[in-house]
């Protein structure tokens, strides 16, 4: 096939081109026509094909993300914003810590194992490319039912190949959800997030600056992963059938990722960098484009010297490759050859492509032939953006209208105690450590708390005992009830989560999951989730840092449940302070805040067949109280534990599960509200008894309304005049629904 | 005293290890796979991970590193060698110890606290024990399933060189609940379970482990 | 008695990191046969007590196709053995 | 050209949880076939890009008995495909 240069493509500017094929818009065609004063050559029409794509130019979200930059709070604590790979948090002591979600929603559908496997190593490598050592992985995931025969395939497929890569690259898998609801059944959800940390003058920074720098490509070889349709440009005819079939998932390699990290950060260390990005999606068009552009422009790439795993890759297949493992760097001169050693030392394949130029145009070669000419600004940030039509759907106020908390309740001690075993033993609410156990906690030996827990928290410092907690939430029926107040619960939840180690919460983070965009409900949806986050943030002063938006989660027309996953990161001077989950000996359990009849959207409904009412009322403000007064009081508090999915009754049970403890208490009023409503603002405590008196006129005199539970101990778990029911059996039905459900 | 800690592509658990020897009072030295200089250290550590990315077989690559070829004749000669997780693999794959690690009966990686009982503790790295101890250290593999043949396992147990069991439920299926053994000399052990992982409570389930390092520190070489 | 074996490769497309792996181990252990390409693939022995009908090898094919291989990534193909 | 390929398999006498656990599938999936047993081996597919010669062929072999196998679980053969 001819090689289409700009030459070619100014003397054939009627030269019919696929670029509907490629799912550009006609407009969007006529844009890049427009830009570029003549048709686009091929590889130049595959460049912006990709890079104008939902995924890469958030063209339908961009209009609404903006809300994250305008209401942003004043932080001192943010060093680097949203727009870079992920942002970065002053930590204190010197240290940054660098920390962002994202989805790989669609390929672990495909491909489980590799799906998920890929999804961790691309957010790793967002990480690095901060400057960052990556030390903890998060993976917040939902399936369909656990019984469908399609979870089975999954859900181990990606448990396993989550584990398979972040245990092989050393980095632990701490925290994470894992969550069942029939609206994912064609479309799970695999979010992973991951944190890293490094000096403030470690930073780095993805733009391609100084003329005469090289650029650096280093890494896998690149071969003709994930490249589906663009290989239509390779065929002789874009109709041409013929065309060259590429394997449209992506293999991860570990192995060659953990010598990544470990060159890079002697990379990093030497300061042989001035600007580096990573290859994710749309590799390399995404990467030269994106470095030269946030740079000061110019830029001259010898594609054919890019190292090759299949020698029959067309220049358009390599810039659109999305191969695994590799980094782009943007090198002085005169550190190449440093540069060069460290990647023999750790046998990494290092190729200067380019160089940095005093232009203001990324020129890419073939053999010598000019094949590409844009301003990558166009590229990469000048995108389409849609002000997409949004509007409350129909349905919605029928949903509203029939509140959970008219369905008929249990009463009776027996009714109870099966309302608490069916809950419990529920695929949500089990015991998921048949999961946790295939991921290495252990690994760099600063895991201070790792899941199951509220918060992983991480030390960062072993000299100092710095360190970070970080959780991740999201009720996805909350959100599909209220999207809004939804996701300031989500937000209220994971702040809670880490509040509850005794952490200053710092940072948000965010992966959105939603159905099509160019659906004007689910649009709304997603209007409503940022504008929610959004003011949250602002309201509680934590800088949204970054995150990431996936759309098009959807089977047929039927849109997942909205699912904006939060993140939020606290920051612990000391670990050797931060409060447990569990706890050993006679302790007192404490309440703090109040409970309301809260049933809509919670597990106990769900487990009903129930969906509709009004979410819990979120007060993002008594969150922040709360927050306080655990961090204020953490030598007092032996252990903590938020409540949330299940109540007190989960949240208590989970409790004493973990400390192989019994309990005896008492509650007041109805019992069903105080065991099952999901009022949020509430933590439980496990206190000495002596300290006891102390805590709860602490807490009266922050505001917060406590309630005295009773005390540990004993074998059963023991309601006054409620029920009573044997921890060993409760646990028995905690621990065997998951082993059972998917162990091969 | 010194004790070398190699680094493989791919080793994860070297930074713990030295940590570890440093718990116990040693100076922890790191050594690089590519040399085959033991720079004179009184015992070597080869820690977790996926060396090469234990492709192919777990530890098979890494016998054929050069600081291997340095590590295997001196360790024949009587230098105290520990190996850990990854470690133990690579031994077997060098024919240091018999037998060979396999993949975990429940075929997935498993994490977990696991309790073992010391049933050797005359070897270089248990003799701080006493015999019958059991600790409690993290166990993190996918393939840690000890297997060898019948001839192999009746010359392990009757000269006294498993060194630890799994007590309780065998979380791998390993051979007689088989978590570490030691050479015919008491110099080379290799163990499943991490005891780096486990010389402080903050960041270990105990701090069981340290007695393997501290072992060493009391070893007369 | 027979033995019916299913040998499962990755498709030529995907990336197999174990091959490549053992091909760059080769010349590092002194080896000199210098192969265009290593990969790895899996096998399935099944042993049968008796000569399989050609129900039974449509049946192994079945299996072969579902269980014992990924259709998304892999191709397999399936040799008797007496 | 040509392909060498190394089938490598556990010795009878090591357990394989691997084939264990698809001799216990294969029932709950719907297979009738019964085998007496089920194991897993792994093949290396070393291509070149000639016909190998006998002392390719012995190093290859060398290969198999070093690094590709491991005698003390495992056992090999060779087969030439062209
Ligand atoms: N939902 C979101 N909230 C905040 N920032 C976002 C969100 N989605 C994307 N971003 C930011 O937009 C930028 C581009 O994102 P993305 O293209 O996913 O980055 P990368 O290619 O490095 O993964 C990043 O800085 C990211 O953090
Ligand atoms: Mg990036």
């Amino acid at each position: 096939m001819m090689l289409d240069t700009v030459a070619r493509a100014t003397s054939t500017p009627e030269l019919n081109q696929p670029w509907r094929e490629l799912g550009l818009k006609e407009d969007e065609y006529q844009r890049i026509r427009e830009i570029l004063g003549r048709r686009p050559t091929s590889s130049e029409l595959a460049m912006y094909s990709v890079m104008w794509s939902e995924h890469c130019s958030y063209k339908s979200s961009k209009v609404h993300l903006r809300q994250f930059g305008e209401k942003a709070p004043k932080s001192d604590a943010l060093l680097v914003g949203i727009g870079e790979n992920a942002g970065v948090v002053d930590v204190g002591q010197g240290y940054a810590v660098t920390f962002k979600v994202e989805s790989h929603n669609h390929p672990s559908f495909i491909e489980p194992y590799q799906g998920a496997a890929t999804g961790v190593g691309g957010i790793v490598r967002d990480i690095l490319t901060m400057g960052a050592r990556p030390i903890a992985i998060l993976d917040p995931l939902r399936f369909g039912p656990a019984d469908a025969a399609d979870t089975k395939r999954v859900l181990p497929g990606v448990i396993a190949g989550i584990g398979g890569y972040g245990n092989c690259i050393g980095v632990p898998t701490v925290g994470g959800e894992v969550i069942f609801d029939d609206s994912y059944s064609g479309n799970p959800l695999v979010n992973a997030l991951c944190v890293g940390v490094m000096k403030h003058e470690d930073i780095k920074l993805a733009k391609a600056s100084g003329a005469g720098n090289l650029v650096v490509l280093f890494g896998a070889k690149t071969g003709g992963d994930g490249i589906g349709g663009v290989s239509v440009l390779a065929s002789e005819t874009f109709d041409d059938k013929k065309a060259t079939k590429r394997p449209a998932v992506q293999v991860g390699d570990p192995f060659t990722e953990k010598v990544l990290i470990e060159c890079s950060l002697e990379i990093f260390k030497e300061d042989l960098v001035v600007g580096i990005q990573d290859l994710g999606g749309a590799g390399l068009s995404c990467a030269t484009s994106e470095l030269a552009s946030a740079g000061t422009g110019g830029m001259h790439v010898e594609l054919d010297r890019v190292p090759l795993r299949d020698a029959n890759l067309s220049p358009e297949e390599i810039l659109m490759s999305e191969s695994q493992e590799r980094m782009c760097a943007v090198v002085p001169p005169e550190k190449v050859e440093r540069f060069m050693e460290l990647c023999k030392k750790w046998d990494v394949v290092a190729t200067v492509i380019g160089q940095v130029t005093s232009g203001k145009h990324l020129e890419i070669t073939w053999h010598g032939e000019l094949i590409v000419d844009v301003p990558p600004r166009t590229v990469a940030h000048d995108g389409p953006v849609y002000n997409r039509p949004f509007t409350r759907p129909s349905w919605q106020g029928e949903l509203v209208a029939n509140g959970a908390e008219n369905l008929p309740r249990p009463r009776s001690e027996s009714a109870l105690a099966d309302a608490i075993l069916t809950l419990i033993s529920s695929p949500n609410i089990s015991d998921k450590s048949w999961i946790t156990s295939q991921y290495d906690k252990y690994v760099q030996g600063n895991t201070i708390a790792a899941g199951p827990c509220d918060a992983a928290v991480i030390r960062i410092d072993e000299s100092t005992f710095l360190g970070v907690a970080v959780a991740t939430d999201c009720n996805g029926r909350f959100c599909k009830l209220d999207p809004y107040e939804g996701t300031q619960l989500a937000l209220a939840e994971s702040f809670r989560n880490v509040a509850v180690t005794g952490a200053k919460p710092l940072a948000i983070t965010n992966c959105l999951n939603f159905g099509s965009p160019e659906d004007a409900g689910v649009m709304w949806q997603f209007a409503e989730s940022v504008r929610a986050l959004a003011d949250g943030a602002l309201e509680m002063g934590l800088p949204v840092t970054g995150g990431n938006v996936s759309f098009y989660n959807q089977t047929g027309a039927v849109a997942i449940l909205p699912t904006p996953v939060i993140g939020v990161l606290g920051v612990i001077d000391d670990v050797r302070k931060a409060i447990p989950y569990k706890f050993s000996g006679v302790k007192e359990l404490i309440l703090l805040g109040e409970t309301f009849e809260e049933f809509s959207g919670g597990e106990w409904a769900h487990l009903q067949g129930h969906l509709g009412g009004l979410p819990p009322r979120v007060d993002l403000k008594r969150e922040m109280i709360l927050a306080q007064f655990m961090h204020a009081q953490r030598d007092f508090i032996s252990a903590a534990h938020d409540l949330s999915d299940g109540g007190l009754a989960v949240a208590l049970i989970e409790m004493l599960l973990h400390s192989q403890m019994g309990a005896k208490i008492s509650i007041h009023g109805d019992p069903f509200t105080q065991l099952f409503s999901e009022s949020t603002g509430r933590i439980l405590l496990a206190v000495n008894p002596e300290d006891s008196n102390y805590l709860v006129g602490k807490a009266t005199d922050a505001g917060i309304t406590t309630t005295r539970l009773g005390e540990s101990g004993g074998e059963n778990l023991e309601i006054s005049g409620v029920l009573s029911m044997s921890m060993l059996h409760i646990r028995e039905a905690n621990q065997g629904t998951i082993p059972a459900l998917f162990t091969a | 005293m010194r004790v070398g800690v190699v680094t493989f592509p791919g080793t994860l658990d070297d930074h713990d290890a030295a940590r570890a020897v440093r718990f116990a009072g040693g100076e922890a030295l790191s050594l690089w796979h590519g040399d085959s200089d033991l720079q004179g250290v009184a015992g070597v550590i080869l820690p977790g991970g996926f060396s090469y990315g234990d492709y192919l077989r777990c530890g098979a690559i890494a016998r054929f590193s050069p600081i291997m070829s340095a590590i295997i004749p001196a360790a024949e000669k009587g230098l105290p060698v520990l190996g850990i997780c990854n470690g133990f693999q690579v031994l077997c794959e060098s024919h240091l110890l018999p037998g060979a690690l396999t993949r975990n009966s429940e075929l997935h990686f498993l994490c977990r606290d696991q309790e073992i009982e010391i049933v050797n503790n005359e070897s270089a790295w248990t003799s701080d024990f006493s015999n019958g101890e059991r600790i409690i250290i993290p166990l993190k593999n996918g393939e840690g399933s000890f297997q060898c043949d019948d001839r192999t396992l009746n010359e392990l147990e009757s000269n006294n060189r498993v060194i630890a069991r799994y007590v309780g439920l065998n979380p791998n299926g390993s051979r007689n609940s088989i978590a570490g053994i030691t050479n015919a000399r008491g110099n080379v052990v290799g163990v499943m379970p991490h005891p780096e992982h486990a010389v402080d409570p903050l960041t270990g389930p105990t701090a069981d482990g340290l007695a393997f390092f501290t072992s060493l520190m009391k070893t007369r070489i | 008695m027979a033995k019916v074996i299913v040998d499962v490769v990755l498709k030529d497309e995907i990336l197999d990191p174990q091959g490549d792996a053992i091909s760059r181990a080769l010349p590092r252990m002194g080896f000199t046969f210098s192969p265009t390409s290593v990969r790895q693939g899996k096998s399935f022995i099944i042993t049968l007590d008796h000569e399989p009908g050609s129900d039974e090898l449509s049946e192994i094919e079945k299996a072969a196709a579902t269980l014992l291989s990924n259709p998304v990534i892999e191709s397999f193909s399936i040799r008797v053995e007496n």
